[in-house]
Order: structure tokens, then C-alpha cells, then sequence
């Protein structure tokens, strides 16, 4: 297995054909050892049981992150390497990513509301992972408004890159925002200090949610190149040379595409 | 286990992740069969694709 | 399909951004008849089609349709095919022509069978973006032949057909001129049908 | 019927198809609304003060900015042609296309108001306040928004231009929704007052908007 043979869109969908059932197995597994984990868990002192809530909410968090990373890198591949299957596996992480991000969202919001006595404070860390779920929606929105997928890719890739980049700078600017305004008195999330009866549980959950998304992803890579697929053919049927000039019902055009074909 | 006195928050985000996830697969899944019906329904129509059959053609 | 119609236009006048495009003119048509109307560029073709379609309003003249229906003004008579094609490309072949089907509505005939004449049969479920210029020209007679109308104005009609494409569209214009219609189109190159010539704009 | 519903279902079609508008208008909405916190600051007490207020400006000009395709579309492809020659007369086509913008770009702002009442630590009753004078004044918005986009046509310039022509003519509705949905979470005023005169701008524009858009569109003709 060569990254030349993984260039390739027909043998990325016959070795992912392979690959997938394993890593579904391994997701199940792994996500049903990390979810009995975390049943188990002892509470926190100072959070009692909503700890739990961390279970879900930091690997999705996590993850937030990682795909936004996955897809800058694929969007490197795009621009840079010109590589076939890049904007592919750009275009599917972006709708996963955005679940991800929107369940970190969510499960922060209701470890908030027993913790700040609202659903939603702007804290620092939540208010940075909601302008990165706006972005995701944003660049879903990019792909969707571009028909042809391969100009909206190099557009989407250009944005990809530039939300990287930016993506720092906004963290920062909202943590300057976040402490001018009031200073620490909001409790910050997850604390610091992690004892390993939580530590252990918060990992195998988190690599449970990476492996999650790595299943998702394939298939959803696998998903974008079948519909490239069809939509090349569909260009094709449509440039079909239609016998105009005899006012057929259409079999001739039948007997003429499999004597092509 | 008890899950104290805001175990209606745990539980709601424990089965709020089920849900997305469960929406994921099952988006996937419809995606796949939409797609490879399509292509079924493309290829019985008579066309085939010329650079998919040369592609699998060189080593 | 009415009797014995007749249109006819008297001393037509037409200005277009303060500019008179033609004053003066006078034109008729009756069933089963083709003016080809001709002229060079800018000596008002299209101003002329639009006047009669009902999107401009003449600086001058009347325009007079007999024997139509009387129930209806010249324009919802009229089909108008005009530089752009009326289609849009997120929706399918079938769907663009239904929905004009649906709108227009009228005597109609089967969508189905209109797009196997024009050629498109096998297009019918694609998205009206994937096709060519020529093709969604096709798409747009499709249309003339799906909705029942007894005035075709045609602006530049044959522009992106190929040669087949322009054999077929004669065709389809000598049938509805059988079938005692009208057709005025604006052209500079033959229609492929016998047609009274009116020169607009001849003093240069 | 047949043909206004046939336009309806088309214009609404085209919204949610790929390259279609209908989503993007909730996203710009709801960017709107999250970047006011950034320029008030996070003090939840004056976000729910605001929070009516920072709510119908984020609606008002989603609404309005998402409209200046509405005709120019139309134009560009030859449709308007027809559609002007048509026997549907041009009002009643004019309505249809307003309906089908609110009804894919408008209902959706609606939907997403609760969720951003939640940022803006609005309560139930406030949230539900707002959402009910959105439902009432967002086709008011549309329904005036399309006279600026039929001038769009006419002018053959869109965008900005159309927004400036059309922002004042908001005016009155958003000063009713605002005073509505104030009224209805801190008072002292009843709801009723101002949400009906809300109610009644929209079933004034409703006639107003398709009548006024037609004749612009009408004179521009060339």
C-alpha cells in the first residue's frame, strides 16, 4: 500500500472496503469499554456526577478540532499536491466535524446549566468552539453554493487554510475578550488537575470518538466519490448525441448507446 | 451508579450523542444506497465509465 | 385551435433609451404564415418581437391580433423564445419543463413526448446544468410544443442548434404552421421554412 | 392555482437545491447574533435586555439581504419574461415568489430564534415573544423587501443599493416587533397594542409589496 495506490479513487474504494468492517468493529468495542468506563467512574468532588458529562463533551471537543485539522491538511493536499482524493476527503469530514462540534456544543451547554445555572455562559472555550461550529457551517455552506466540485474545492480549501490560521488568533482575541470582561469568576471546565480514576476512561472515550470519526470519514470519502462518479456520468448521458433529426420514440437511441457501450 | 441530582442532564447528553451519531450512520448509509443505486440505474442505461475501466487497466 | 387569425401591426414605433430604433412600421401575419424578420444589428428585431410580446410598450402604432381567442390579450397568445432560455440549472429537465407547463398553462400536450421529439429524452431526470448551449435550446422548444400557443415569436431561434437540431426545428415550424399557428422570428441566418421577409431598419 | 403553486414549489425547489440561498440566510443570522455579545460583552443581564432587540436586527437584515435575487435571477434566465406574459397577473405571480422566499428563507429564521434566545440568556416567555412577533413581521419585511428588489431589476443593480432603498421602509416594523416583544417580557405596556399594529403593517404590505413590485417591474421592461 503506496500513496500512489491510495491516489487512486477505485483502489481507495476497494481498500476501503476492506478496512471499514475492521474499524467499525474497533469502534464498537472500543466505544462500549469507554462508555462502561465511564459508568463507573467515581464522582468528582466538586462537579458530582455531571463529571460524566466530560465523558462525551472533551473528546467531541477534542475532535472539533482534529477534523478541522484533517481537513486543513487535506486542503494542503489540495492546493499544494493537486491530489485526487484531497478535496474528497475535505469535502466529507466538513458535515462530521460540524456534528461533532455542534455535540460538544450541546453537552457543554447542559454540563453548564447545573455548573453556571444557565445554558449558556460566554466562557471562553464554549464562545471559541461556537464561532468553530459557525465556520464549519460556513464552509458547508461554500460547498454546497459551488455546483462544480472541483472549483468549490479549491475555494473551500483556500478558506480551510485560512480558518487554520485563524483559528489561534480568534482563541486568543476571545480569551483577551472573555477576561476583560469578567474576570475569572466563571468556573473554568474540566479543571486542571485530573485525577486518573477520570483520566483513564476521558482517553479510551477519546480514542473511541477518533476512531468514530475515522469509520465515519472513510465511508463518507467513499459516499462523495461514488456521487463524483455519478455525476460524470450523468455529464456524460447528457452530451449523448441526441438523434434529433428523426422523430423517434427513443429506441433507436437504445440500440445506438449499447452498440457504443 | 446514581447519577444525583442532575441526572437528567447527564442522560440527555449521553442519548443527545446517540442520536447524532445514529443520524451520521444512518446519513451514510442512505448516501451509499442513494449513490450506487444511481450508478446501477446509470450503468443499465448503457454508460460506462472509459477512464474508471483504464484506471483499474495499468499496474 | 381558433379559426383564421390575423396579426397585424400599423405604424409601430419603438424608442429604446431615448434613441428611435424604428418608427413607422407596419407588418401582418396570418395563419400558417412565417415572417423572417431581418435587418442588421440594432435595426430593432428583438425591440420589434418584445413590442409584439407585450415587454416593451410601443412609442407608437397598434398591434392587432383577429380571430384569436377573445378571451385573452396578444402576449398570452404569444410564446416568446428569446436569447435566454428560461431554464434553470439546479432543477431537471423534466422538472424546468413542467413547471412552465404548470405556469403557462392552457391546451398542453404530453411533456414526455415533446422531449423526445427535441431529442432529450435521455436527459429527462439530469440536472438542466449539465446541458450544452444547443441542448437547452432544445429544451426550450420543448417547451413551445408542451403548451399549446398559437403566435410564436422566435428571436435568433436556430443560434446553438447544429445542423440536426435545425432540420428538426424546421419541422417543428412547418407542423405548427399546418396546424394554422403563426410564427414571426428575427434571424440572420435561414429558417428552413418558407417565410415572408420583413427588412426593418433598411435606410442606413 | 395551478401556476402560482407551480412557481411556489419551484422557487422553493431551487432554495434547497445545491446552490440554492434558503440556508444561508439562518447562517448569517445567527453570525449576526453571536457577534454582538463580542461588541456589548458577555454581561448576560444586558444580553437579555438586548436580546429582543439584537434578535430583530439579526432577522431584519438576513431577511432583507437575502432578497435581492428574488427577481434578478429570474431576469437574467428570460423567466421574468414569461412570467410577465403570462395570464397569472403579475401581482398574484409577485405574491407567489414573496411567499416562497418567506417560506424557505424566512420560516427558518423563525426556527432558529429559540436557540439563539438561548445565547442570549432570553427566558421561555421572551423567547416565545419574539419568535411570535418574527412570525407576524418577517412577511412584512418580505413582503416590503420585494418592492427593493423589483427596483433591483429595473435598475439593473442590486446589493447594497437595494438594501439602502429598502431599510428605511423597515423601519415601522422593526420599531413595533421590537416594542411587542419588550412589551411582552418587561411591559409596562400590554402586547396586544403594538403586536397588533404589527400584524396589521404585515397585512398592509402584504397588499402594498406585490402591487408596487409588479409596477416597478413593469415600467423596467426592455
Amino acid at each position: 500500500m503506496s500513496l500512489i495506490d491510495l491516489a487512486n479513487p477505485t483502489r481507495f474504494l476497494a481498500l476501503s472496503a476492506r478496512v471499514l468492517p475492521w474499524l467499525a468493529a474497533a469502534t464498537a468495542i472500543l466505544l462500549a469499554v469507554g462508555l462502561y468506563l465511564s459508568a463507573v467512574a467515581p464522582d468528582d468532588y466538586q462537579q458530582g456526577a455531571t463529571v460524566k458529562i466530560m465523558f462525551i463533551h472533551v473528546p467531541n471537543a477534542w475532535l472539533s478540532m482534529f477534523v478541522w485539522g484533517v481537513m486543513s491538511m487535506a486542503s494542503l493536499g489540495t492546493l499544494v499536491w493537486r491530489h485526487p482524493l484531497a478535496d474528497v476527503a475535505a469535502k466529507a469530514a466538513a458535515p462530521i466535524g460540524a456534528a461533532f462540534t455542534f455535540l460538544a456544543l450541546f453537552t457543554g451547554s447542559l454540563w453548564g446549566r447545573p455548573m453556571w445555572g444557565t445554558y449558556w455562559e460566554w466562557d471562553a472555550r464554549l464562545t471559541s468552539v461556537l464561532i468553530l461550529f459557525l465556520m464549519y457551517l460556513g464552509l458547508m455552506a461554500l460547498w454546497r453554493a459551488v455546483e462544480d466540485p472541483s472549483r468549490a474545492a479549491r475555494a473551500a480549501a483556500v478558506l480551510t487554510l485560512v480558518g487554520a490560521l485563524n483559528l489561534p488568533i480568534i482563541k486568543f482575541s476571545v480569551d483577551w475578550w472573555n477576561t476583560l470582561h469578567q474576570p475569572a469568576s466563571v468556573m473554568r471546565m474540566g479543571g486542571s488537575t485530573l485525577d486518573k480514576s477520570f483520566l483513564i476512561p476521558l482517553l479510551v472515550m477519546a480514542v473511541a470518538f477518533t476512531l468514530l470519526f475515522v469509520t465515519l470519514h472513510l465511508a463518507a470519502m467513499r459516499n462523495e466519490i461514488l456521487r463524483r462518479r455519478v455525476r460524470s456520468l450523468q455529464m456524460m448521458q447528457a452530451s449523448r448525441v441526441a438523434f434529433s433529426s428523426d422523430m423517434g420514440t427513443g429506441s433507436r437511441q437504445e440500440n445506438a448507446s449499447t452498440g457504443a457501450a | 451508579m446514581s447519577l444525583g441530582p442532575y441526572a437528567p442532564f447527564i442522560v440527555t447528553s449521553y442519548v443527545a450523542a446517540a442520536i447524532v451519531v445514529v443520524l451520521l450512520i444512518g446519513w451514510i448509509v442512505l448516501d451509499y444506497r442513494n449513490q450506487t443505486e444511481r450508478l446501477r440505474e446509470l450503468e443499465r442505461s448503457g454508460i460506462t465509465r472509459r477512464s474508471g475501466r483504464s484506471a483499474t487497466g495499468t499496474p | 385551435m381558433q379559426g383564421k387569425m390575423q396579426l397585424s401591426g400599423r405604424g409601430l414605433g419603438c424608442v429604446r433609451g431615448g434613441r428611435q430604433v424604428f418608427s413607422g412600421l407596419d407588418f401582418e401575419a396570418s395563419s400558417g404564415e412565417a415572417v423572417a424578420v431581418v435587418g442588421r444589428n440594432g435595426s430593432g428585431k428583438t425591440s420589434l418581437l418584445r413590442l409584439i410580446a407585450g415587454l416593451l410598450v410601443p412609442a407608437g402604432g397598434t398591434i392587432v391580433l383577429d380571430g384569436g381567442d377573445a378571451e385573452m390579450t396578444l402576449p398570452e397568445q404569444c410564446h416568446y423564445l428569446g436569447h435566454r432560455d428560461a431554464l434553470k440549472p439546479a432543477l431537471s429537465v423534466a422538472e424546468n419543463l413542467s413547471f412552465w407547463a404548470d405556469f403557462l398553462g392552457g391546451e398542453r400536450s404530453d411533456a414526455a413526448a415533446s422531449l423526445a421529439t427535441v431529442g432529450l429524452d435521455h436527459a429527462t431526470h439530469l440536472p438542466a446544468g449539465f446541458l450544452s448551449a444547443g441542448q437547452r435550446r432544445r429544451l426550450s422548444l420543448a417547451r413551445l410544443l408542451t403548451v399549446r400557443r398559437p403566435v410564436w415569436l422566435l428571436d435568433e431561434p436556430t443560434n446553438a442548434l447544429d445542423a440536426a437540431g435545425q432540420e428538426m426545428f424546421g419541422h417543428l415550424m412547418r407542423q405548427h404552421l399546418i396546424r394554422g399557428g403563426l410564427i414571426i422570428a428575427a434571424t440572420h441566418a435561414p429558417l428552413g421554412l418558407e417565410a415572408r421577409e420583413l427588412r426593418i431598419g433598411g435606410v442606413a | 392555482m395551478t401556476a402560482l403553486s407551480a412557481l411556489i414549489r419551484r422557487d422553493i425547489r431551487i432554495a434547497l437545491r445545491v446552490g440554492g440561498g434558503a440556508l444561508i440566510g439562518v447562517l448569517f443570522f445567527l453570525t449576526v447574533v453571536v457577534l454582538m455579545p463580542f461588541a456589548v460583552g458577555p454581561d448576560l443581564a444586558l444580553l437579555s435586555r438586548l436580546g429582543p432587540a439584537i434578535l430583530w436586527l439579526g432577522a431584519l437584515l438576513a431577511s432583507l439581504l437575502t432578497l435581492d435575487r428574488l427577481f434578478m435571477a429570474d431576469h437574467e434566465d428570460g423567466s421574468l419574461d414569461l412570467i410577465t406574459m403570462s395570464r397569472t397577473p403579475l401581482e398574484l405571480a409577485c405574491a407567489a415568489k414573496a411567499l416562497a422566499h418567506w417560506l424557505a428563507a424566512g420560516l427558518p429564521l423563525i426556527v432558529a430564534t429559540p436557540v439563539l434566545g438561548l445565547l442570549l440568556n432570553l427566558d421561555m416567555v421572551a423567547t416565545g415573544a419574539v419568535a411570535l412577533t418574527l412570525l407576524a413581521g418577517t412577511p412584512a419585511l418580505t413582503f416590503t423587501g420585494m418592492i427593493g428588489a423589483a427596483l433591483a431589476v429595473t435598475l439593473h443593480r442590486g446589493g447594497l443599493l437595494m438594501a439602502v432603498l429598502v431599510l428605511p421602509l423597515s423601519i415601522p416594523v422593526l420599531i413595533f416587533g421590537v416594542a411587542a416583544s419588550q412589551a411582552a417580557i418587561v411591559g409596562p405596556m400590554t402586547f396586544g397594542a403594538p403586536f397588533s399594529i404589527l400584524c396589521a403593517l404585515s397585512l398592509v404590505s402584504l397588499v402594498i409589496g406585490p402591487f408596487a413590485a409588479a409596477a416597478s417591474l413593469k415600467h423596467g421592461l426592455d
